[in-house]
């Protein structure tokens, strides 16, 4: 087994890939993307952290189960937002939202 | 049968009451009548021939007369809701000059002419002003000879 | 290059003795298993060009049942078929399209000229509108007469087409 | 709530079920043949022509006089009757030639048979005419003279709710 | 994208413009340029004569025999339905009138070739609902019809049989017990049908108001046939105006208030029955007689003119021969129903789903070839 | 030592995830996030916890990829499909390096180097059920709510415009 | 007289045939040689009479891990890949047969002596022979990977599914789980395989497949839930083994309609094939797909068609359980034929449905029925009728 720096190291790096998205995008599903990856990495971490303590844990499990279900909920409202802003502007460039609200 | 062809001559006779010698009566049979009229009078004719209760047209077409330099323009118009004039087929007639193939369109009177209309349009090249589209419905897109009803178009093989 | 005639005789004759062989043991029983695979397995294109769809559509029909040389009575995507029934009249406004439509099938690909006005124009020999015979257009590769041909008829031609197949080199 | 969607549902599979069961109506054609009994055939005297199959024609050549009649007929028709020179002495036939008939052409009318006033042009029960070339689908006056055997032997019989062929 | 005939543009928005045809499964030789928003199709543009085959032209280089064969191809699914007005309007012209018994036999193939016709019509709606036992068995049903149909007119579909004058050809002698025979495995055959297709609840679930018609829109529009009687109009050439010896008969007509496609459907099938029924009592009438009024040399109309309209298996069938005195006629007019129900498919057709369009269009009973003669 | 499945594992999750964000089309771009997502599962089987990973699959492969490709095929138009910011990119590069060197740094001189698992594993699922029922079960609800919550707004979000 | 090239083309053609042959004959001789030069022959030996010798030939096999009972055999032929192409290729013959009789028709009759029974064997020679078009518009990468996922797709659902207690591929705790999240998956293959042909047939079947899969996906897991409920357990063994003395079918009637229907929509069959309505949109998703590409995406769903069958029958009709004068499988083998015809047969009597209709379906009346079953098994449960 491996120790726990190498899968927090992993989980760091999904982290700055999806902050790099965040910062460098300006495509929305490209923002989703990217915040679809830090999610993922701190699911990541979750299911380490509490595999590798001391009796191992199943808190970890759990909570990114809920995780998991938040993230579906971000994707789907995140999804909804991006096809109307589409459908108003023409565009998904973040930077071109402008009228969101109609 | 002159008991028989009493609606016939009940409809004839009022349309000449309407239009007096506008119209000509070309003859009124056993559930037929047809009645030519001047290309001018022939829209009031067909609103007149719907006041009298004829729906729908069933059939619109032209022939050529190059002998007479005319096309002559028939509708067969009949109707479909009373049972009295169910048997009737009312023809309505007119010829235009064939250096103007131009008539008045009567798709506001009938709806149901209109594909008939486009069809005789494209087979004589006759314009009916204020129809909607006029353009080819059944012949090929790159139809470019002269329209293939007239008599003086000669089909392939047959010179 | 190399065009001295005794080396290559004695070139074509090195090839030849092994052509023969792989002929024999190799290719032709591939040449059979994928020829016994097209003849059984002829899919039609769903293209009604006139009034002869009728007797195909009865010929798909439980009397007749195509399906029985293993061709599927509607199919969809002509992407995936192999032959390509000319239900009769073709005219000048449909000739581009069944053209088109020969030339998306995927290789290889059979015509059937099915009908009079297929084969050549048949009543309409001298419309304004009609094609003589589609074989102006396409390569037809077998003919069925009738105005339309009964589903025997047709059924007879697609014999004549798996025996046409039979014999085909891969 | 819904008796008549389940119900039809049910009903249908039963219907579908059933017909499993009963017995093919088809007809296995290389193997099986339909039963013609006789082609057309037309009555010059009384003018009436007699119930039968369209098919290909016959050509009694004893009888044909070469009049033309029958391409005459065709002409307008589908145009697919020539009338051609024959090989052969024919007495009753002074210019040798009789008719030949394109079947790539052919439309299967009779009208040609209405047309023979000798009682010589028939047509006959036999319809397989496929042909991969163009060319075999002209058929001579000699071609025609053959009478075609008879093939057929199952009937389309309907009864209690089946059809089959027998 | 592009894939033989059938091609999309887009308008930008919701708007997509799909040309369904010539070569699409769900067209047949036609071709519909529907403009759709959404689900919804918001018009309809008909594309028809791919099969324009130009039969009126042709009809003035032909004498008024050789016009048979030739007048018939366009619905050869109806041949004696195209083929009677035809003879009927030369019949006028030439101053013939048919035998007794020539009439009879005329309506019974003018029956038979309703019944083969729905048939068809019944099967290839079956295949647009994508209901593929509904395409096999009217399709294997109409066998036996046109093994009927065929011991009277020698090929399967194209008679050429009723000339001027009257038939060609006599019925055979036991023609009555086999039609019998036919007509009481066919009725038994409709209770399967109904159980199979009619009353299943998602065929049901497809056509229920779908494609509503409504009666003012039928009569201006000129539609015609079964979908005319569909909406509670009960118009049929054979009892207004009754031609050979319908009169002589006793039907009814089967009319449905609904006018969607269902009640299309329905209307069909009844009419099946009622054609059986026709032609049952025409079975008890039929007496023996001459067939055909021979008419000497070439028929010869006489100049002026005559139309006559009869039902064919698609509704009115209309001819307007003009003679001019010659052999050929001078000009041939024919007004088939399947070109006056094609305004009404593009009525329909606005405003309904996309996903409805071979529901409608199908039930129209629409036959491309006729309709582009 | 670092074992090879995972390292090759966590190393096609970061790729595919870069890739995600990278590709030229928008399209491979969501299929490579699927697969990085998938990455991220086989971690989860590694870590031991199956169901997490069966869960992962099924909610982010088999919904929310399928989402997105479905939101991509929808909306796509080719005059953004490459919508990229100039600036920023090399902005963001810097930022995520500086970031992930500053963590990797301090964590390698933390305790976290020598943190090495228990052999026995829980992978109990009961045990899963039971804390979601007795001990969350108000972040139960609450996430139920918050999901039905985001249903009923995308789908009025995707009705409002509609009509 | 051909020329120097073409000389070398038919070299090249013919060094490749050699290639391909030699270790069939050249190899065996070079062995042969090599022994009597006196080296070490045992192994040269053993290979030369497993050629001839199939015991012998097996038994080498089984020494390089090729066995009956190792995994490779277990994944490549049975249970795994070649069994499931081998019952998808004898489905669709079977459809074939059963809906030509539906129809009172013959269906295949000629490929094959007896009754067409090597009709699916010609269409895959065809397919095989068949010009492969890659549409220019298309996306190449993606429209190659289609079949090839849909195929890996079909064959990765079996890897846990057992067939009885001792044939297996793989033995999971959450077996029953394991398949969905595999069958989540095919929504984006079909999506890939639409959005690669770039043409708008395609891709109309593709939103219609995804609308549907996506619609019908939560009912089919709803569906399970109440066994789940029931036996406490993912473990598809358990679940067969819980089976013994009633069937789950009987218990859970409205989960087994439930999972039947959402069985349908999944292989998008009558009244639920939409993606690929011939007469509507051409044939969906599958539209530019041509010969063995084709051939593979109608295999992968057939593979599918299996997998969830025999799904079908492990939760419903307890499996592989029945009197023991019969070995497990035969009675999975006979319960499975059973589930493929039930699945089969709404194609010969019901049409198809409008896509609205079919959401309605499944969003409304699927999902609240799977929860009203949820409930009966939560019943039932409590009650302790398992």
């Amino acid at each position: 087994m491996e120790p726990l720096i190498n899968y927090f190291i992993v989980s760091a790096a999904l982290l700055c890939v999806g902050i790099y998205g965040l910062i460098a995008k300006r495509n929305a599903i490209r923002l989703l993307f990217a915040v679809e990856i830090i999610i993922n990495a701190a699911i990541i971490n979750f299911v380490a952290f509490a595999r590798y303590h001391d009796t191992p844990l199943i808190t970890g499990q759990t909570f990114s189960l809920f995780a998991i279900a938040l993230a579906a909920t971000e994707a789907a409202v995140g999804l909804a937002i991006i096809v109307q802003a589409f459908r108003l502007n023409n565009d998904i460039d973040v930077l071109e939202l402008k009228k969101l609200r109609g | 049968m002159p008991a028989k062809l009493a609606t016939e001559n009940q409809l004839a006779k009022s349309l000449k009451d309407q239009f007096k010698n506008k119209i000509k009566e070309e003859y009124v049979e056993s559930n037929r009548i047809k009645i030519s009229t001047s290309p001018e009078n022939l829209k009031n004719l067909a609103i007149a021939v719907k006041e009298l209760g004829f729906e729908q047209v069933m059939s619109q077409g032209g022939t050529d007369y190059p002998e007479n330099n005319v096309y002559r323009i028939e509708y067969h118009i009949i109707c479909v809701s009373k049972k009295k004039l169910r048997s009737i087929i009312f023809s309505i007639m007119t010829e235009i000059p064939k250096d103007k193939p131009e008539i008045e369109t009567l798709i506001d009177v009938f709806p149901s002419a209109e594909f008939h209309e486009q069809e005789t349009f494209e087979n004589f090249g006759i314009t009916f002003i204020g129809h909607p589209r006029l353009e080819k419905l059944l012949l090929p897109e790159d139809w470019d000879d002269i329209p293939p009803l007239r008599k003086d178009y000669i089909l392939p093989g047959r010179g | 290059m190399v065009n001295d005639p005794t080396l290559n005789l004695l070139v074509g004759k090195v090839s030849d003795i092994l052509d023969t062989t792989i002929e024999k043991n190799v290719r032709e029983p591939v040449r059979f298993l994928v020829n016994w695979g097209r003849l059984y397995s002829l899919w039609p294109v769903h293209l009604e060009t006139a009034c002869c769809s009728i007797e195909f559509g009865a010929a798909s029909g439980p009397r007749h049942d195509v399906e029985r040389f293993g061709m599927l009575e509607a199919f969809g995507s002509l992407r995936q078929c192999d032959v390509l029934v000319v239900q009769g009249t073709v005219t000048r406004k449909m000739a581009p399209r069944m053209k088109w439509v020969y030339e998306q099938m995927p290789e290889p690909k059979w015509v059937i000229a099915m009908g009079a006005c297929a084969i050549s124009g048949g009543l309409y020999m001298d419309s304004y509108n009609v094609l003589q015979g589609v074989d102006k257009i396409v390569p037809v590769d077998v003919y069925i007469p009738g105005c339309p041909p009964r589903p025997e008829t047709l059924i007879q031609g697609i014999i004549e087409l798996q025996n046409k197949i039979r014999k085909s080199k891969v | 709530m819904n008796y008549k969607l389940i119900s039809g549902i049910l009903g249908a599979f039963a219907v579908g079920f059933r017909n499993i069961f009963k017995r093919r109506m088809t007809l296995r054609y290389p193997e099986e043949r339909l039963d013609i009994e006789s082609g057309y055939t037309f009555d010059a005297k009384s003018n009436t022509g007699s119930a039968g199959f369209k098919g290909r024609h016959i050509l009694y050549t004893d009888k044909c006089t070469g009049c033309s009649l029958c391409a005459i007929a065709c002409e307008n028709i589908a145009d697919c009757i020539d009338m051609v020179q024959v090989e052969g002495n024919w007495p009753i036939n002074p210019k040798n030639i009789m008719p030949q008939i394109d079947y790539g052409r052919c439309v299967f009318c009779g009208f040609c048979v209405d047309a023979c006033p000798f009682d010589c042009l028939f047509m006959t029960p036999e319809y397989e005419l496929s042909a991969t070339d163009k060319r075999k689908l002209v058929h001579t006056p000699f071609q025609l003279a053959v009478f075609p055997e008879k093939k057929g032997n199952v009937k389309l019989i309907s009864d209690d709710g089946v059809a089959y062929h027998d | 994208m592009k894939n033989a005939g059938m091609n999309i543009e887009d308008k930008g928005g919701d708007q997509l413009v799909l040309h369904v045809g010539p070569q699409h499964p769900g067209s047949g030789h036609f071709r519909i340029i529907v403009t759709v928003d959404g689900d919804y199709i918001v018009g309809a543009k008909p594309d028809p004569g791919y099969v324009h085959r130009g039969a009126e032209k042709m009809a003035e280089y032909r004498d008024y025999i050789q016009n048979i064969p030739h007048l018939e191809r366009p619905v050869i699914i109806d041949a004696t339905g195209v083929t009677l007005p035809y003879v009927l309007t030369a019949e006028k012209i030439i101053d013939v009138e048919a035998p007794e018994r020539a009439q009879y036999i005329r309506m019974i193939m003018a029956e038979l070739n309703r019944i083969i016709s729905h048939l068809y019509w019944l099967g290839i709606y079956g295949i647009f609902l994508g209901h593929s036992t509904m395409f096999m068995w009217p399709m294997g049903d109409r066998e036996l019809f046109i093994d009927l149909a065929e011991s009277i007119g020698g090929t399967r579909v194209t008679f050429s049989y009723v000339v001027p004058g009257g038939v060609r050809n006599d019925m055979p002698t036991n023609f009555k017990e086999r039609a019998l025979k036919t007509f009481d495995y066919f009725e038994r055959r409709i209770e399967e049908y109904k159980k199979i297709f009619f009353n299943n609840p998602i065929m049901t679930a497809r056509t229920e108001s779908v494609g509503i018609l409504s009666p003012a829109d039928a009569i201006k529009l000129g539609i015609t046939g079964s979908n005319l009687r569909a909406v509670g109009i009960d118009s049929d050439t054979r009892k207004d105006e009754p031609y050979c010896l319908y009169d002589r008969v006793d039907f009814e007509i089967p009319t449905r208030k609904e006018g969607d496609s269902y009640a299309r459907c329905i209307v069909r099938l009844e009419e099946l029955q009622q054609s059986m029924n026709i032609m049952k009592q025409v079975l008890d009438l039929i007496e023996p007689g001459p067939i055909k009024q021979v008419i000497g040399g070439v028929m010869r109309g006489e100049p002026g003119e005559a139309f006559v309209r009869t039902e064919a298996a698609r509704g009115t069938m209309f001819y307007h021969i003009v003679s001019d005195g010659e052999k050929n006629p001078y000009r041939v007019k024919i007004s088939v129903p399947s070109f006056r129900n094609l305004i009404g498919m593009t009525h329909l057709l606005v405003g309904s789903k996309l996903a409805d369009m071979p529901a409608i269009y199908w039930s129209l009973d629409y036959w491309p070839v006729e309709a582009d003669r | 030592m670092t074992d090879v499945v995972f390292l090759v594992v966590s190393l096609l999750t970061v790729f595919f995830a870069i890739l995600a964000l990278e590709s030229r089309e928008l399209v491979y771009g969501a299929v490579a996030l699927s697969l990085s997502f998938l990455g991220a599962a086989a971690l989860f089987i590694l870590l031991d916890s199956i169901f997490i990973a069966i869960f992962q699959v099924l909610v982010y492969v088999g919904s929310i990829a399928i989402l997105i490709v479905f939101v991509i095929m929808l909306v796509r138009r080719d005059k953004w499909a490459n919508v990229t910011g100039g600036n920023e990119r090399i902005l963001g590069i810097i930022a995520a390096v500086l970031l992930f060197s500053t963590i990797t740094y301090f964590s390698l001189s933390s305790s976290l180097t020598s943190q090495y698992p228990n052999p026995t594993a829980i992978s109990n699922f009961y045990e899963i059920g039971s804390q979601l029922i007795n001990d969350y079960w108000l972040i139960l609800q609450l996430t139920g709510l918050a999901l039905a919550v985001s249903i009923i707004g995308a789908l009025t979000m995707a009705k409002f415009e509609n009509r | 007289m051909e020329t120097f090239e073409e000389f070398v083309k038919r070299i090249l053609i013919i060094l490749f045939w050699f290639i391909l042959i030699s270790p069939l004959i050249i190899f065996p001789i070079l062995f042969l040689v090599v022994g009597f030069l006196g080296i070490d022959v045992t192994i040269v030996n053993e290979i030369l009479t497993a050629t001839i010798d199939p015991i012998k030939a097996y038994k080498l096999a089984e020494r390089y891990g090729l066995g009956f009972n190792s995994t490779f055999f277990k994944i490549a032929a049975f249970p795994g890949f070649t069994f499931a192409a081998l019952v998808a290729t004898l489905t669709i013959l079977y459809e074939r047969k059963l809906m030509a009789k539906a129809q009172l028709r013959v269906g295949p009759l000629y490929a094959g002596r007896f009754e067409g029974i090597l009709q699916p064997i010609a269409d895959l020679f065809k397919l095989l022979g068949k010009e492969l078009v890659v549409p220019e518009k298309a996306d190449k990468m993606f429209f190659w990977a289609a079949p090839i996922l849909s195929i890996g797709l079909a064959a990765s659902l079996l890897a846990v599914i057992p067939l009885s207690p001792t044939i297996y591929i793989a033995r999971s705790e959450f077996s029953l789980l394991i398949p969905f999240a595999i069958i989540g998956f095919s929504p984006l293959v079909v999506l890939i395989a639409a959005w690669a042909s770039s043409n708008k047939f395609a891709f109309i079947g593709g939103l219609r497949a995804l609308h549907q899969l996506a619609a019908y996906e939560i009912p089919m897991l709803l569906s399970i839930l109440g066994i789940v409920i029931l036996t406490g357990s993912f473990d598809l063994m358990k679940i067969v083994e819980a089976q013994k003395d009633m069937w789950f079918i009987f218990p859970q009637f409205l989960a087994a309609i439930i999972f039947y229907i959402t069985i349908l929509s999944e292989l998008e069959r009558i009244p639920f094939d939409l993606p690929e309505a011939e007469t509507e949109i051409v044939s969906g998703w599958l539209t530019e797909y041509t010969g063995m590409h084709f051939g593979l995406l109608q295999l992968g769903v057939y593979m599918k068609f299996y997998a969830l069958a025999l799904l079908f029958t492990l939760l419903f009709l307890g499996g592989w359980n029945g009197p023991a004068f019969l070995p497990p499988i035969v009675w999975l083998l006979g319960k499975l034929f059973f589930v493929i015809t039930i699945i089969i047969f709404p194609r010969a009597v019901l049409p198809r449905l409008r896509m609205d209709q079919l959401i309605r379906i499944g969003w409304a009346w699927l999902i609240a029925l799977s929860f009203i079953n949820l409930f009966i098994a939560v019943i039932e449960s409590s009650l302790g009728v398992i």
